[in-house]
């Protein structure tokens, strides 16, 4: 018997609300809007958690200029904080090593972390998802009964192809879609704003191409200065009863 | 002190099957596998506390050991954990202590020196048996 | 006992070379560069399979607008010829449907789907790879001794952390890494090529940002067209030796 | 017709223990897992066929049959292919038979309607047991 399972609900019961960051493709923009996403409500001073569980390519302490840092010891792991937020992922235990982990492995390091992890009082768990709709999707689904889907999405054909797979999903299954954020944008197709409509997901709005993106990464407060973030920080203006 | 975690969620399974049990006195046998090299006495001390702090004197908790195996899925090599041990620094060894699975990153087959292999057992904590007394 | 694992060889027994189109991260262009290459080597007169092996995000058949097509069942499943491309995917036996596989399922199908192909005789098969060094990569690595690697980076910090950690862990493995291409270029920096320097891969050459690139896709002769294609037939033709 | 490419990883299986163990007759026991549905006449057939044309006519081969039992990860639930089968037309089954794992995009737990459910037996074709005679 996995006494792990048995913690795992009371570690999260000081968190108001989880959200994990999805699009079921890679490089769609999920940990850009993940990491942005939990600077900004941090900023408005909402206390927040970010849970980076893509154990492949972890980008969120790239992306935060996260060093020398280590959760404490503290009956569990106390996440460090970083640009005040408290954050958990794999690199603080595997680093700049490569890590070959099959399923198995990435459940059973997942059940690990939520089950040691403590977070105390959070207003938001923003959590960074892997592609796919594998074990890591999977066990959010299964371990956080209270979690609810922010979805990105590129407007390319394949993006949506597979974003609307994870959509008919999370649907079939009644958990919670806050909506869609269109990403990437470089021309003038509505393509993701029309899968929306016809998915019944909440366009929510649309961040486009950000060339000076890349230069920002690893300094927060480049970040929260780039365009990318303005138009992410709109986006949550606009739709102000979503995340409160 | 993580251990302290584990001792909680340990004390929440056994609460768990006594209120499913409506029983108040039960032993359960925890098995610490080696992987994780769980600190068996701050466990227990972290038990103890716990039990108490949630008035759950009448549960007894038995603890025993697994060593950990590995078998190499690419050549089908089997060992133990005390044969690759030795070849970890202490920090690295702290990090597996935390989450056995990041073991994938340091730990490589002796034979092939794949880091694709099975943890065959020994991972980790796991409750082997609750039963109501 | 698993019987399907000691017919994989046969099975593979018709094909000169097999190469894994990979990365780690998502989105890089992976499954652009898999299909176009398959594309060229067929357009060069070589026996070309390709197998799109990202079951969550598979792209390949969306990228040549592969339609109403299905394997024939002849001792096992021969696959369907799409622009002279013996092309298999997971999507003939799932479709447009979320499917949910943990690790353990896409080993399996991974497995299954090795042992039941008929290639038969193939100068190349080209594998579309998933993100991660997960169940699909290491089930290529463990079950084709003879598989290379292509490796897709772009110049994000985010992709080259990922795409250094796979390396490190093929080089340690000692399997044979054809080289690394640059792909979705669009500034200045050289941090693809000075990776490759240090990480001691050949650098094959870049493939820049395509603003057109999206209207091609599903389109074969568009695609043969495009900036993207031109640009990888040019890394083609100054490797020659790489690719014959 | 599929089952040929099946009957020759068995028939292979069954060659390489020869090969180690320096038998000429030897007997194996299959199984056939119900989730794969496998058509056993066609299966021994094609076993038949390709034992003769290896010149392995001195190897028994035994077919058994596994029910497939799911059970759901979310809810714990347990059931058999029977009984969500008739849930499925033709061409389902189909897809099913010739790779089995994407009965995850096809089937779902009666119970909580989750994806997220575990073969736990009679996925598919194994080999249980061989020996030499
Ligand atoms: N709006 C944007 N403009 C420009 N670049 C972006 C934008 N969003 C993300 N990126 C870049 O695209 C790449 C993929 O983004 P990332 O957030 O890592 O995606 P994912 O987490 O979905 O794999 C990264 O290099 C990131 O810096
Ligand atoms: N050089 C390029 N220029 C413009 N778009 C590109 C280029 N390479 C790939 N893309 C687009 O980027 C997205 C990701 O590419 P894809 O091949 O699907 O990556 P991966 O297989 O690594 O996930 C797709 O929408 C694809 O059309
Ligand atoms: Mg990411
Ligand atoms: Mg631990
Ligand atoms: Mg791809
Ligand atoms: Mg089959
Ligand atoms: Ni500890
Ligand atoms: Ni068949
Ligand atoms: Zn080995
Ligand atoms: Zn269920």
């Amino acid at each position: 018997m996995d006494a792990r399972l048995s913690v795992i609900d009371e570690r999260l019961a000081g968190i108001k609300r989880i959200v994990a960051v999805s699009g079921c493709k890679g490089g769609i923009g999920k940990s850009s809007v993940a990491c942005s996403l939990a600077l900004l409500l941090s900023k408005a001073n909402y206390r927040v958690g970010l849970l980076d569980l893509d154990f492949f390519s972890p980008a969120d302490h790239i992306m935060l200029g996260v060093r020398n840092v280590f959760p404490k010891e503290e009956k569990g792991l106390v996440p460090a904080e970083v640009a005040g937020i408290r954050f958990m992922s794999i690199v603080y235990f595997i680093e700049d090593r490569p890590a070959a982990l099959r399923g198995i492995d990435v459940s059973n390091a997942i059940i690990e972390l939520l089950a040691i992890t403590q977070w105390h009082n959070l207003d938001f768990l923003i959590i960074d998802m892997p592609p796919g709709i594998a074990d890591a999707t999977l066990d959010v689904i299964r371990l956080m009964k209270r979690i609810e889907f922010l979805i990105v999405a590129t407007g390319s054909k394949l993006a949506l192809d597979s974003v609307t797979k994870l959509i008919k999903m999370l649907k079939a299954l009644n958990i919670p879609i806050l909506g869609i954020i269109e990403n990437m944008r470089i021309g003038k197709s509505n393509a993701v704003q029309e899968s929306a409509k016809t998915l019944g997901i909440n366009f929510l709005g649309t961040i486009e191409f950000d060339y000076d993106f890349e230069d920002c990464i690893g300094n927060v407060d480049a970040l929260m200065k780039s365009k990318f973030v303005k138009q992410l920080s709109a986006i949550v203006a606009k739709h102000k009863g979503l995340l409160r | 002190m993580h251990e302290w975690s584990l001792a909680q969620a340990v004390v929440n399974a056994v609460a768990d099957y006594c209120a499913r049990n409506s029983c108040k006195e039960a032993e359960a046998v925890v098995v610490l596998g080696e992987l994780q090299q769980i600190n068996a006495s701050v466990f227990k001390l972290a038990l103890k506390e716990i039990l108490e702090a949630q008035n759950m004197r009448k549960i007894k908790i038995k603890i025993e050991r697994e060593e950990a195996v590995f078998k190499c899925r690419v050549c089908g090599f089997q060992w133990n954990f005390s044969r690759t041990k030795k070849g970890l620094n202490a920090s690295d060894a702290e990090l597996i202590h935390f989450i056995p699975d990041v073991s994938h990153a340091y730990i490589r087959c002796p034979k092939c020196k794949s880091p694709d292999f099975e943890i065959v057992k020994g991972r980790g904590l796991w409750i082997k048996e609750i039963k109501s007394l």
